[in-house]
Formats: C-alpha cells, sequence, structure tokens
C-alpha cells in the first residue's frame, strides 16, 4: 500500500491534540497503532534472523574450519577451502561427483550436444538483446547445465559411478517429472464429471500425512523379496534371485517410487484446484468448434493451469533437493553410494562427527539448490506469468 | 451527529515517481455542500479522493477538515466515510454486522450498535434484510448497505468514488434522486467522485472538472454547462455533449468548409485554428442553400422517443449531433445545412483548448 | 469455485468414463495397498510377520493383539507422553508460524518497506564476525556482541553515505522464501548449540521455535499471494472506520482468507508432525515426538519391530486424517490462491 | 521403551558419602538421579530399566533411561558432555567409542571405585573385557554389561544331513554354504539358503568384514593389532589379505538371499531365527534367541563355533598371503591361524566426569550392580536383554543356562565356543582410537558397499581407504592416534 500508515510527528501531534486526555490503555493502543507496520513485520525477521540466519553463517564458519568437540567445548581450526577442495578435488571427489576416467563415445556424443545446446541457448539469448544483470544471471544456469552434462559424460556414460551430487539432480528431475505428469494426470481425471469425487480427493491426499521415515520404512517391507507382499510375484517371475536393494538404478528407481507415493499427493491438490479454476465456457466453446480433447487441453486448459503447476513444481523441487530420510531408511545410501542424496551425505559426514565436510557438502548443496530454483524461477515461472 | 465540517484543500499534490498525478489542486467544500469531482479516468480525481481519505500520501500541499490541519493524521482519526465503487461489504458479515461495524470498532455497546443499525437500515429501506449476507443481496441493495454503513457513525464528511457505476441505469437514476435526497437530509459535506456528466449535474452543488491532475473549473452545474472555461469542460458537460467544428479565423469569421461562422465580437488575429463549438439543442436542421451556416452529410438519425439525433459529417470530417423533432423525416447521406445560434455559440483556441470571449 | 456443487455428468462418452474410473481405480489401490499393508502388519505376529507374506486377516492369518498390547498398554507411559509431545508442539509451532508468517506476508502485501542495503549489508558483516570471533578464536560472546553492535551502528552510518541502495517488499520476500530452500542439516548443528547455551535441549520450547521457523517460509509464500488478492477497498474502508492496522487484519483479512488459513495450516501441521531429523537433534527423552518412536522401533541387531512400528505409524496417521477431513473442503480452493501467481 | 521417570523428590537428603555397596533398601541415594543413554528397544535398555527399578527400590537412586536411535547415540552423548550441556550421567554404548571421550577428559576414571568395590568380583570378568575392553591406557573408565565377539553359527541338522563338518576356514565356509544352498531347512517349502551374512550400507557389514579380515592379518596375538601399524600408523588394509577378505566376503553373497546387500544384523537374524539360513556370523545373541518366543524353527538345532581362521597368512615381510607355518602363525592351530574378533566389543557403561560426585557414585554403583555375577548370570541367559556373556562363571556353569531353555548338549556347545573365542590369545581388537567412526562406520563401510555393489574393485576399494585413513589420521594427529592405537592394544610404554 503506498499509503504510509506511521504518521509523521507532527501530524500525530495535532491528532493528540485535537483528542482529549487518555489512558495508558489508549496510549499503547495508539503506540501500537503507529508502529503497526513494524510489530507486523518484524517477529518473522527475527525469528529468521535467529533461527535461520545466524545458524546459516555459523555453518559457513564450520564449513572453512576443522572443529572438533572434546572436554570443555570445540576446538575450531580454520582450513580455508580445504573441506570443499576435500569434496571436489580430493579424496572425497568420487563420492560428491563420481569416479572420473577416460570419455566414451557416448560420453563425447552427449557432452557435446549438451554443450551445442548451450551455446544455442546463449546465442538465442544474446540475439534476443541481452542486458547486463541479465547475462550475468544466466551465467549460472549455462555453467550448471554445462558442468552437469559433462560431469554426467565422464561418469554414468562412461560407465562409471557418479556421486551424490548427480544422485540428487536425478532425484529432482525425474522424480519430479514423474510426480508431475501423474500428478496432473490424476488431477485431471478427477476434475471431470465423475461420481466420488471427495472421495478420490481425500484418499489421494493419504499418502502426504505420513511421516517420511514411517514411508521409507513401510516400502522397505513392501519391497522385500522375501517377507514383503510382493515376494510370491517375485518367485513366480522367475525374479528370486534379483534384488532391487543390489542394482544402483533400481534401488534410485525404488526411491523414486517411494518419494512420488508420498508426494504425487500434493501435485494433485494443487494442480485438481487449478483445473476446476478453469472457466468452462472456453472449452465448451472450444468443443462446439469442433476441437478435439487433447487440443482443449494443450490449447486453453494447460495455458491457463500452467503459472499453478510451475509454482507447484518450484516447491516440490526445493523440497525434492533436500530429500534424506527416504533414502537413509530403505537403503542407507546403498548399493555403494548409488542411493545417496547430497544431504544425506552431509548427514553421514556429520554423524562420524566430521561437521567441516558436514557442512561444506551442505553449502554445495545450497549452492546447487539455489541456482537451480532461482534459474527455474527466473526463466520459467516468470516468464510464463509475464507473458 | 458531528456537525457538517468544511474540508480545504491547499495546493494539494501527488507523484508516483516520475507521474505527477494530482496538480496543485486547491479547493473548498462548504460545510453541507455537495461537490462532484468530474473527470475521465485517469485524471487524478480518486487520487485527490483517496488523499482527502488519508488512503494516498499526500506529497504536497494540505488538507484540513474543519479547522484542523489532516494532512498527516492517519485514516481513522480523520472522522470522514467513505462509500467505494465496489461498495466494500464484508462478505463474511451480514448486512446488520456490515453496517454496525464502525460502531464495533469504536467499542460502541451491542445495544447501541443495534438501535443505531435499525436506525440507518430503516433510512435506507434495508430494515427486512439485516440478517442476510452481501452476496444475497441486488446491487441496489448493496448500495444501500454500503450508504448505511457510511451514514451510521454521523460523520464530519462523507466521500463517494464512483458509487453508482456499477448499477444498470435505471437502477442508477433512482439511486441518484435518493442519494441527492438523503444527503440534503443529513446535510453532510460531501465530495463524490464520478465520470459521469449526469450524475454530476444532477448531484452536485458545485462540479470540480479535472483533467491530467489539473482543476479545470469549478462552479455550479449551471455554470459549468452555460460557461465552461475552456474546450475541455465545454466538449465533457452536456449529453450528448458539444459539437466543435474546426476552421481558421479570416476577416470574415471562421472559415470552415466553404462558409464562414461569424465571430460575434470575439477578436482573434487571423490565421488562428479556432473551434466553433453549440450544443445539440442549439442548432437547427435547414436546407443546404446560402443562409446555413454550414452544409453537411447526415451519417445516421437516431428517433429516441421525444426527439431524434441526427449525427451528421461536418465538412472538416467530425461528426455533428444535432437534435430534430421526432417526427423529422431524413435519409442517411443527404446533404443538409445547419443554422447556428449566433448567441449560443462558444469560440476556443483550437491548439490550446482556451476559450475565446468576446470582451476579451 | 463450484468445488462442491456436481458437474454435469455425462460429458464424457461411456469408454472414455470407463477409462477415467479403470485410472483412478488403479491409483487408488496404488494408494492404499502401503496403508492396508501397514494396518494388517500392526496386527501379526513376529511368525507371521517374518516367515514370508500373509494378506488376509483370519482368513491366511489370525489377527493378533501384541503389537497394540505393546505400545498402548506396556509402554503407555512411552507411548503416550510421544503423543503429546507430538500434539503440543504440532500445535503450537504451527500457530505460531500461521500467526506470524501471515502477520508478515499481510505487511509485505499491503505496507512498503524500504530497508536500506547498507544496513543489510552492515548487519551480516558483524554476525559473521562475532561467530568468527567467538567460535574460532574464543572471544566471549558477550563482549564480541556488544563490539558487534557498535560497529554495527557506526557502519550503518558510515556505509549508508556511499550505498545508497534500498531494497524492496519483493526482496523482503524473496528472502523469506528462500529460507526453506535450507536443508536441515545445514543449521542444524548452531541450533543445536545455541539451545544448548540457554539451556532448553530437550523442551518443547526448543522444538516449537525451530518448527514454526522452518515452516515460515510455506506460510508466508501461501498467504502473501492469498491476502495480496483480497480488494483493498475492504481494508480502507475498515481504516476510514476507525480500525487499525491489527483490527483491520482480525476483522476483516482474516476472515476473508479463511480458505487459504486452512489449506495453510493444514500442510504446515503435517510438516511439523512428520518432522524427523530436527526432533532428533533437539530432544533427549522429554520433548520426544512421535516420529522418533517410529525410528525407535528399529532395534538395530534385533532386526525392526515390524507390528509395532506399523502400529505406531497408524496411530500417528489418525490425527492428521480427522483434520484433512475436516479441513478438506478447504484444501483445493485454499492452496491455489496462493500459489496462482507465485 | 520403558522408562521410569517418577517425579524428583524435592529435597536432597543429607547422605554421608559412603562409598560402601549397598545392600539393604537404607535409601541412600535419595533424591538422587542418574541420567543414562542407550539405544531404544528392549535389547541392552530394557534391562536396564528394570535393573534401574530394583536399584532404585534398594538405594532409593532414580535411574532413567533415555533412548536414541542406535546410529545417533555416540554423537549425541559426544554432543551433550563436549558442549557441557550434561543432561547425561551415564552412556551405555559400545566400549570402542570410549576412546575418544576419554581421550577429551569427558569420562571418569573407576580405578578408585572398582578399588572400593568388595561386590564386583573384577577377576570374574573374562581376561579380554577386563583388560582390554574396560581399559584404556591401563585405567579402567568403562564397566561391561554385555560381551560382544562374533562367532559362526551352523545349523546343525542341516550339516549332518549332507554329512558335513562345521567350517575352520573360510574356504571350507563357502563349500558348505554351497553345498547346501537351495534346500528346505524350516519345511515350509521353500528354497532357503546356504549363508546369511548382514551386508548392508550403514549397518554392520563392516564388523562382519572385520571377522573375515582379522585371521588373515593377525597373528602374533592381540597386543598386535590387524588395522594399523604401532609405530607409524600406517594402515596395514591395503594388502592381499583384506583383499581376500573382501572377495570372501563378497563370494558369501552367492550363497545368501537376493537381497542380502540391504539386510542389516536385524533382517539376517529374522531368517537365521525362522530357520532360512545354514551358517550366520553373529555375535552371542543367536543362542538365546533360539530359545526365545519366535525361535522355534531354530531351538536346538543351532551350533556355535569359533570364526573360521585361515590357513594363509600375510606375510610382513613380503606383504603377500604366505602358509602358516610356525614363526609366522605362532597360535595356529593345525596350521590354521584364528583370530576372533571383538567386533564392537560389547556395550559397557562409561560416567560422565563432570556428573555431581554423588551422582557419579551412584552412577557407578549401578553399572557395578549390573556387572554383578548375581544379575548378570541371569541376564545373559536371556535373549531379548541382547547381553552376551563376559563373565567366567557365566561360561563355566551350565545350570543358569540349561534353567532357561537351553538343552545342555546346545549350553556345552554355545559357551565352548564363547570360551574358545574369549580365551584365545589371537583374539582381535576393534579399532579403538578417536575417529573410529570415521575409520570404519564411514570410510571402510562405504569402500566396502560400492566394491559390493560392483562399482569398483577391492583393490581400488583398499587403495582408497588407506588414502582417506591416512587423512583421518593425519587430521586428528599421527603421534597422538599411534599413541591411543597402542593404548587401545595394552601397551603403555
Amino acid at each position: 500500500m503506498a499509503a504510509d500508515l506511521s504518521p509523521s510527528p507532527t501530524g500525530a501531534a495535532q491528532a493528540s491534540a485535537s483528542l482529549p486526555a487518555r489512558s495508558r490503555g489508549e496510549r499503547l493502543n495508539e503506540w501500537l497503532d503507529r508502529n503497526a507496520r513494524h510489530i507486523f513485520l518484524w517477529p518473522a525477521v527475527v525469528l529468521i534472523l535467529v533461527f535461520s540466519i545466524f545458524p546459516l553463517v555459523a555453518s559457513l564458519v564450520i564449513a572453512f574450519s576443522r572443529i572438533r568437540l572434546s572436554g570443555g567445548g570445540f576446538q575450531v581450526r580454520f582450513v580455508g577451502w580445504r573441506n570443499f577442495d576435500k569434496q571436489l578435488f580430493g579424496s572425497e571427489q568420487f563420492h560428491f561427483l563420481g569416479t572420473f576416467g577416460p570419455l566414451s563415445l557416448m560420453g563425447w556424443v552427449f557432452g557435446l550436444a549438451v554443450t551445442a545446446g548451450v551455446i544455442w541457448w546463449i546465442a538465442a539469448y544474446l540475439r534476443a538483446g541481452p542486458t547486463f544483470i541479465g547475462t550475468l544471471g544466466r551465467l549460472f544456469p549455462w555453467g550448471l547445465v554445462l558442468g552437469l552434462g559433462w560431469l554426467l559424460s565422464y561418469t554414468a556414460l562412461s560407465g562409471r559411478p557418479f556421486g551424490t551430487l548427480l544422485t540428487t539432480y536425478f532425484y529432482v528431475l525425474v522424480g519430479c517429472a514423474i510426480q508431475f505428469v501423474i500428478g496432473m494426470g490424476l488431477a485431471y481425471l478427477c476434475s471431470r464429471a465423475i461420481r466420488g469425487r471427495n472421495f478420490f480427493r481425500v484418499l489421494f491426499f493419504l499418502p502426504l500425512m505420513i511421516t517420511p521415515i514411517g514411508i521409507g520404512y513401510t516400502f522397505r517391507m513392501l519391497a522385500d523379496t522375501s517377507k514383503g507382499p510382493f515376494s510370491p510375484l517375485w518367485q513366480a517371475a522367475g525374479l528370486g534371485d534379483f534384488s532391487w536393494a543390489t542394482d544402483p538404478w533400481a534401488a534410485r528407481m525404488f526411491i523414486i517410487i517411494a518419494d512420488s507415493w508420498q508426494w504425487i499427493p500434493f501435485v494433485f491438490i494443487m494442480l485438481l484446484a487449478a483445473f476446476e479454476n478453469v472457466p468452462r465456457d472456453y472449452s465448451e466453446a472450444a468443443s462446439m468448434d469442433g476441437a478435439s480433447e487433447w487440443q482443449i487441453f494443450r490449447e486453453i486448459t494447460w495455458p491457463q493451469i500452467m503459472p499453478v503447476a510451475a509454482t507447484v513444481m518450484l516447491i516440490r523441487v526445493i523440497e525434492a533437493f533436500k530429500i534424506v530420510d527416504l533414502p537413509n531408511i530403505m537403503t542407507s545410501g546403498g548399493p555403494g553410494i548409488a542411493t545417496e542424496s547430497m544431504s544425506l551425505h552431509a548427514l553421514f559426514a556429520w554423524r562420524s562427527l566430521d561437521l567441516g565436510q558436514s557442512s561444506a557438502v551442505a553449502y554445495l548443496l545450497l549452492f546447487v539448490t539455489v541456482v537451480t530454483c532461482v534459474s527455474f524461477f527466473n526463466l520459467v515461472v516468470l516468464r510464463r506469468v509475464r507473458s | 451527529m458531528a456537525t457538517a465540517k468544511r474540508i480545504e484543500i491547499r495546493e494539494m499534490d501527488k507523484h508516483y515517481g516520475a507521474f505527477h498525478a494530482v496538480k496543485s489542486l486547491s479547493l473548498t467544500v462548504e460545510p453541507g455542500e455537495f461537490l462532484v469531482l468530474l473527470g475521465p479516468s485517469g485524471c487524478g480525481k480518486s487520487t485527490a479522493l483517496r488523499m482527502i481519505a488519508g488512503l494516498e500520501e499526500i506529497t504536497g500541499g494540505q488538507v484540513l477538515l474543519g479547522d484542523r490541519d489532516v494532512t498527516h493524521v492517519l485514516p481513522k482519526y480523520r472522522d470522514i466515510a467513505m462509500v467505494f465503487q465496489s461498495y466494500a461489504l464484508y462478505p463474511h458479515k451480514t448486512v446488520a454486522e456490515n453496517i454496525g461495524f464502525p460502531l464495533k470498532i469504536a467499542g460502541k455497546t451491542k445495544a447501541e450498535q443495534d438501535a443505531a443499525v435499525a436506525d440507518a437500515a430503516a433510512q435506507v429501506q434495508l430494515g427486512e434484510l439485516l440478517g442476510r449476507y452481501p452476496r444475497e443481496l441486488s446491487g441496489g441493495q448493496r448500495q444501500r448497505v454500503a450508504l448505511a454503513r457510511a451514514i451510521i457513525r454521523r460523520p464530519a464528511a462523507f466521500l463517494m468514488d464512483e458509487p453508482l457505476s456499477n448499477l444498470d441505469a435505471k437502477l442508477r437514476g433512482f439511486m441518484r434522486a435518493e442519494l441527492k435526497r438523503m444527503q440534503k437530509d443529513l446535510g453532510v459535506t460531501t465530495i463524490y467522485v464520478t465520470h459521469d456528466q449526469i450524475e454530476a449535474m444532477t448531484l452536485a452543488h458545485r462540479v470540480a472538472i479535472m483533467r491530467d491532475g489539473v482543476l479545470q473549473q469549478l462552479g455550479t452545474p449551471k455554470e459549468v454547462y452555460r460557461d465552461p472555461a475552456n474546450m475541455f469542460v465545454a466538449g465533457f458537460m452536456g449529453s450528448p455533449p458539444m459539437n466543435f467544428v474546426a476552421g481558421n479565423a479570416t476577416g470574415a469569421g471562421v472559415k470552415v468548409g466553404d462558409r464562414a461562422l461569424s465571430l460575434e465580437g470575439v477578436r482573434v488575429r487571423e490565421g488562428t485554428h479556432v473551434s466553433v463549438g453549440f450544443r445539440p439543442e442549439d442548432a437547427e436542421l435547414a436546407a443546404p442553400d446560402d443562409t446555413a451556416d454550414l452544409v453537411a452529410e447526415v451519417f445516421i438519425a437516431e428517433m429516441t422517443g421525444d426527439e431524434t439525433l441526427v449525427t451528421l459529417t461536418a465538412p472538416d470530417g467530425g461528426h455533428i449531433i444535432v437534435r430534430a423533432p421526432p417526427d423529422i423525416e431524413i435519409e442517411d447521406g443527404a446533404r443538409v445545412g445547419l443554422r447556428i445560434d449566433p448567441a449560443k455559440r462558444y469560440y476556443f483556441e483550437t491548439d490550446s483548448g482556451k476559450r475565446l470571449r468576446a470582451d476579451d | 469455485m463450484s468445488l462442491f456443487t456436481p458437474r454435469r455428468v455425462g460429458h464424457m462418452s461411456p469408454g472414455g468414463s470407463a477409462i477415467t474410473y479403470l485410472l483412478l481405480i488403479v491409483w487408488a489401490a496404488f494408494v492404499i495397498f502401503p496403508i492396508y499393508w501397514l494396518v494388517i502388519t500392526s496386527f501379526k505376529s513376529v511368525n507371521d510377520v517374518n516367515s514370508g507374506p500373509v494378506f488376509l486377516p483370519f482368513i491366511d492369518f489370525q489377527p493378533s493383539l501384541h503389537a497394540w498390547r505393546d505400545l498402548l498398554i506396556e509402554d503407555w507411559a512411552d507411548t503416550s507422553r510421544s503423543y503429546i509431545n507430538s500434539i503440543i508442539i504440532a500445535l503450537a509451532s504451527t500457530a505460531l508460524s500461521v500467526l506470524i508468517g501471515s502477520m508478515a506476508a499481510y505487511a509485505l502485501a499491503r505496507v512498503t518497506y524500504a530497508p536500506r542495503l547498507s544496513t543489510v549489508l552492515a548487519f551480516v558483516l558483524c554476525m559473521a564476525a562475532v561467530l568468527v570471533a567467538t567460535m574460532a578464536y574464543g572471544v566471549d560472546w558477550r563482549l564480541a556482541g556488544a563490539v558487534a553492535v557498535a560497529l554495527f551502528v557506526l557502519m550503518v552510518r558510515g556505509l549508508g553515505n556511499r550505498i545508497a541502495g534500498r531494497l524492496g517488499n519483493g526482496d523482503i520476500l524473496f528472502w523469506m522464501i528462500s529460507q526453506r530452500i535450507l536443508a536441515p542439516v545445514v543449521v542444524v548443528v548452531p541450533i543445536y548449540m545455541m539451545f544448548q547455551s540457554v539451556g532448553l535441549l530437550d523442551t518443547h520450547i526448543a522444538i516449537i521455535l525451530t518448527y514454526a521457523v522452518i515452516n515460515l517460509p510455506i506460510v508466508v509464500w501461501l498467504m502473501y499471494d492469498f491476502f495480496a488478492s483480497i480488494p483493498r477497498d475492504l481494508e480502507e474502508s475498515a481504516q476510514l472506520d476507525g480500525a487499525t492496522m491489527f483490527t483491520v487484519f482480525r476483522e476483516v483479512v482474516l476472515p476473508l482468507s479463511k480458505p487459504g488459513l486452512a489449506a495453510t495450516t493444514l500442510l504446515v501441521m503435517i510438516l511439523a508432525w512428520n518432522e524427523y531429523l530436527l526432533a532428533l537433534f533437539l530432544s533427549t527423552a522429554d520433548a520426544q515426538t512421535m516420529p522418533i518412536l517410529v525410528a525407535a522401533m528399529n532395534a538395530g541387531e534385533r532386526g525392526i519391530l515390524w507390528w509395532t512400528m506399523s502400529a505406531v505409524i497408524v496411530v500417528m496417521i489418525l490425527p492428521v486424517l480427522a483434520l484433512a477431513v475436516v479441513l478438506q473442503r478447504f484444501i483445493s480452493k485454499g492452496i491455489l490462491v496462493g500459489a496462482v501467481k507465485g | 521403551m520403558r522408562h521410569f521417570k517418577t517425579p524428583l523428590a524435592a529435597g536432597l537428603l543429607a547422605t554421608s558419602m559412603l562409598a560402601a555397596p549397598f545392600a539393604q533398601a537404607d535409601g541412600h541415594y535419595n533424591g538422587v538421579t542418574v541420567e543414562i543413554l542407550t539405544r531404544p528397544g528392549p535389547v541392552i535398555a530394557g534391562r536396564l530399566a528394570e535393573r534401574g527399578e530394583e536399584f532404585r527400590e534398594m538405594t532409593g537412586a532414580n535411574i532413567v533411561v533415555n533412548e536414541v536411535p542406535f546410529a545417533e547415540i555416540f554423537q549425541k552423548l559426544l554432543t551433550d558432555w563436549a558442549t557441557g550441556t550434561n543432561s547425561i550421567d551415564v552412556g551405555v554404548f559400545a566400549s570402542g567409542w570410549g576412546v575418544e571421550l576419554v581421550n577429551g577428559g569427558l569420562v571418569e576414571n573407576l580405578d578408585p571405585y572398582i578399588a572400593a568395590d568388595d561386590q564386583i568380583d573384577i577377576d570374574d570378568i573374562a581376561p579380554y573385557f577386563r583388560e582390554f575392553n574396560q581399559k584404556i591406557g591401563g585405567s579402567t573408565y568403562l564397566i561391561t554389561v554385555d560381551g560382544d565377539f562374533q562367532m559362526l553359527y551352523y545349523r546343525r541338522d542341516v550339516l549332518e544331513a549332507a554329512g558335513l563338518e562345521p567350517p575352520r576356514t573360510w574356504e571350507d565356509y563357502l563349500e558348505v554354504a554351497a553345498a547346501v544352498h537351495g534346500q528346505d531347512m524350516n519345511g515350509d517349502g521353500e528354497a532357503d539358503y546356504g549363508s546369511c551374512i548382514f551386508k548392508k550400507r550403514n549397518a554392520q557389514s563392516y564388523f562382519a568384514i572385520g571377522s573375515v579380515a582379522a585371521s588373515f592379518n593377525q597373528t602374533q596375538g592381540t597386543g598386535e593389532g590387524f588395522w594399523f601399524d604401532q609405530e607409524t600408523m600406517e594402515p596395514r588394509i591395503n594388502n592381499a589379505g583384506w583383499a581376500e577378505a573382501f572377495r570372501l566376503y563378497k563370494a558369501t553373497g552367492e550363497y545368501g538371499p537376493p537381497d542380502e546387500l540391504n539386510h542389516d544384523i536385524g533382517d539376517t537374524r529374522a531368517l537365521v531365527t525362522s530357520g532360512r539360513c545354514a551358517l550366520a556370523i553373529d555375535w552371542g545373541d543367536i543362542g538365546p534367541l533360539s530359545i526365545d518366543e519366535g525361535g522355534e524353527a531354530i531351538r536346538d538345532k543351532m551350533g556355535a563355533i569359533i570364526m573360521p581362521g585361515s590357513r594363509r597368512v600375510v606375510d610382513p615381510a613380503s606383504g603377500e598371503l604366505t602358509d602358516c607355518n610356525d614363526s609366522l602363525c605362532p597360535h595356529a592351530v593345525d596350521g590354521i591361524n584364528y583370530a576372533p574378533f571383538a567386533a564392537f566389543g560389547g556395550w559397557a557403561g562409561a560416567i560422565n566426569a563432570s556428573s555431581d560426585d554423588q551422582v557419579k557414585q551412584a552412577a557407578y554403583d549401578f553399572l557395578s550392580y549390573m556387572n554383578q555375577a548375581a544379575q548378570s548370570n541371569i541376564d545373559v541367559t536371556i535373549g531379548w536383554t541382547g547381553y552376551n556373556p563376559y563373565r567366567n562363571s557365566q561360561l563355566d556353569d551350565t545350570s543358569n543356562w540349561v534353567q532357561a531353555g537351553f538343552s545342555e548338549d546346545f549350553a556345552q556347545n554355545y559357551l565352548g565356543a564363547i570360551k574358545e573365542s574369549l580365551n584365545h590369545p589371537n583374539m582381535a581388537s576393534d579399532i579403538r582410537i578417536p575417529g573410529a567412526q570415521q575409520y570404519t562406520g564411514v570410510v571402510l563401510d562405504r569402500e566396502l558397499a560400492r566394491f559390493l555393489a560392483d562399482e569398483i574393485t577391492a583393490e581400488q576399494a583398499l587403495a582408497n581407504i588407506e588414502e582417506a585413513w591416512e587423512e583421518i589420521t593425519e587430521d586428528f594427529g599421527r603421534d597422538e592416534q599411534a599413541q591411543m592405537y597402542r593404548l587401545g592394544l595394552g601397551i603403555t610404554n
């Protein structure tokens, strides 16, 4: 509101001058009133400063030091970039980034394709009339895509395991994509004229209410190849000797399935609301014009739910980067380090009392999350909303 | 009941960054007066009203309510009631709760509230609707609730921001009359913002016409209608509005097409672009001969009941509307002459819009 | 939005309708099965769990109440304490974050703020200096704090003249929302030390405050757009009628935001109810919450007590489910408005 | 799961601080509360709580057992004590973790307490636990409540039916497992497994690999240690013995359940107790578990034996695997070098040095009470307590075990295996230096997991471990670590 709610001193003086003498309570009320704009905002600011910013800065200090807990408190020793160095170039490189080696043909092809894509993206942006800030801001996503692309080329595509960075991105990208597609599909189905919509709505919402560690254990129970409900199926299918737990990709997919089971309800419920908010007139008009259901969806419904969809996915992506309970419970990061997310990586480091490494990994996570989310927000959400 | 107070605005300014929305507006509204702020959308009239209410910060100048400088006083201490274009009824409160809300805020007892609500509701004939919610009311009823909420507090002044614009035409006329009557009965100083000149003409004691943040003219409806200060005011007032034909000043008068209209004592340098204005009722159709002041082509004729409005295409390409008797028979595309009452012509400098008067 | 008025049925072809129902039922089965398995597992005996799957109570196994007996009778003291802790913490932290968060969201939607960039910079620099001094060089935190406050005042004066930039509401909003990006593992150690230094570890207050803060961004995010969508006329009218910002908030804004509040409350409460990692750090015994109890059912080398664990999870779902059913009519409606504009 | 939190009596009785043991309900600890932190569940914690209640009735001291998930105990305890929070008076945890706490000066030296205690009968405690497990640097800091080391369990019925002897070496182990894998061992018509060894990451697999590797690497007796070089602290891990151990450990998976990579000890035990495994590595728990509810399928069918050994050991001179000879394997039997691994070391109680004196005394008295034969000789025979034998009197006398439900036959067999292991001069100690969790729980565990998942070869894994261990050692300080390592092995000079 452009109106400044706090009166200037002179105005207040005049206001009080014209009023009769007031009690202490009234004066307190007036004080509250005059400072309302601060009273509304400051509690949140202070809470965040104390419980979020202070620990964040403290963690940053820890990330650059080695901390030992011992009798009488902590011993802190600054080690500069060593913790980060260890993750990016040192003995933990395989753990965070992956194992490096010669590039395979597929690695070359993919890496060059990604590079070409990024160059094309840069060129397209430069042609469209770049600004200094815009270019600066885009350097991050460009660098990130390029870096992740080549990292994938050097590791998985060249037949070597990758580290927690790409595992986290796998959860985020594949997990969120699955959740988006299924969530939207369900919401679309549920938004149609069907009976029992309220029943489905509550039912589909259920998984969101279960504590993630509960879900972790439940899915471990379900997927047990000897005691789980599907073990007879496994045996019958001749897969008695196969276990998802020993295959990296199967284990990762399994975690994504559990994660999706929990989070599809969230996507579903938000998009259902969005679908139901789309005025019927347009689609009815279009159907009279002979448009097919798919055409109606693509041309009319989708543009209208796009802003909601983008925001929902932004929330989802932010939460997905933090995934920790499910891999921790279901596989403890195994087989090998195949299912270990960055958050879990930091947790494990913390458990072994290596607080410096733990904070360093956590900060790397923070960095990639911020770059990804801000890029997504600026390049997808804002652009779509503006257009 | 608070006695009606004078509202005085001194050189009030409003800037939004580089945009100068209200430019040094000064006017005084006498106690009990009904002043209408009139102008097209974006002229700054609503901003001015909101500054008087205290809802917008004043960039420069002063607002006085009675003898009190309220320029920087919070809205709640100004003792002003406002009716919004949207009525601003609280959807989660019943009619009675809506009307009684100002008293509830003021800490009045429930009994006092109930009595006052009943009283106010009776004044706007809402008695039987008190238990309903706004969504269950018609547009006119909502309007009344908003009014009742404004009057219940007996404020020192009413501010109304296009309160009738959401109603259909018939209801609008009816509510206009009621509003006028109510203001008269209550005797509360009222500032009313509208872009509808009919409302302004019918309601106002005085009309203030604004354009681009600048006050153009302040006067009674009759004054601004009969004696507009400039071409803008002239063109804004009246329905249909004043007609203008543009020409050049020559020795023989204003040359429009192949005719020249006499200047009737107005002195102006030759070659000046001059527009001649006349109201639709001040011209009559005639044969397109030499006696006609202008010759034009009929564009269309519309019969409205008690008269026919004939739209002509003027020599300068503009449209001219003339009132004609209802039984007139005329064909589209016909060439007709136009005779304009010389005493009721207005002359303006085309470029500046400045009024040219005979005694200048 | 006509959420609950039945739509015209018969819009779809019979084939399309059959496929729709088929897909929905398949998904419903996918959703229900794990929950069904949880429920029946809680009624299975140890042998029924360990010796391969059994599916139907009374048909292929005889239900046993042993897990429920352990949970509700033998360990009642423990169960009830955790349950009450969880309820207190979820309710209080939700109330706190919804109240503080919606106040901030409302202020950001309606009042213009313009903090100086220089002040913010000075603040961050001073805080970093305090932390480095206390943590790395063992300076007493009171001394460091006092020096930092003095330094802060000086810097605000000094920098204020050089850096003219100001931040706006959008920046504050982004700053608040971006706090959600933080993974708990980043901040948990400092938070632990903070509560330890004031002696609040293993208390409700510690967990309530922490949860309130981690959920604050969600409240601000969802409620900001909700408030922004409320017509300003209503609030201005109330202001003219003599209402203060507090009265406007209480009498006009909050009642109008009920759907959004309900949905936000539900979401935040679910998050607080289910949180594990922070509770693990901040509680030892007295403030232990239900998710910790779930984890405690993993008896390590004795295997997981699947039966009791299932019972605990089932018990945990019940109150949230009840809440969701009560609030379900708000869920879609409420969540949406906040999300539309992002 | 059990908490006994009775409201604290307000007044603190001024009782004389007699170190004398309590025998009667004199209430001399009225108003004293001892906060214990340990793992959740009936295991370990349950019996502490029950005995705590008895102790309260006798002495008036209030024993509160706080439980946190297993993976978090050490972290929580260290943070609590190191930051000065001191909400916990006694930690009951793996004895191996004690070194780091003692190193930080956080743990009370118990020597004076023991000297004044005439009930604990310290000499009855088996030598390994008395001299290695409870002591750090020559002083006693811990009181054992549970004795842990790993043994080999086998199904007597299954092996007899197949005409096989229990394996003595790891090669035998694979042969036996292969021979019986796929048989139905519990009569449910499903094929069962030759071998069950937990292999899940971040669980207990690094203990199992220790059991396999020890006999290849430690030959000169307990004092040798097989993790590091005593002088240089160079890891003794990147060698042929460990590589062989890695391969053997992985090879056992051929005859195990398909999702063994995701099995922790709990999953494995559930399989063993439901009769689905012919061979298994485990701590002492299987014995009592077989007589508990749920153990019907294996009751009186299990046999226990000392952990398999190896005919080939690492020759320190060449670093290669070499057949045993008298000088290389002085403790070998029939040319087989055994090195039973005291994995985990057992649960033991340590007292916070910063607690009040009276609380410390009460805490010691309670730990002593748990440890005394009168109590512990009963407790170790009960499966659900999670306590395994550590006293000679528990091993020599079968009557308590038979009373608990063991057959005399199995009691002899089981206790015999324990005794053979416990009294073995070449018993292998768990890693007992600061950062133990990082060395084994993180690095070794992770590299082993990667090897099992085919991400890397055994040689790569071992090279990685060596590099990472050196890094950890450098971080903690090489000389300090070497010192602690020698102390942990009982070498005090």
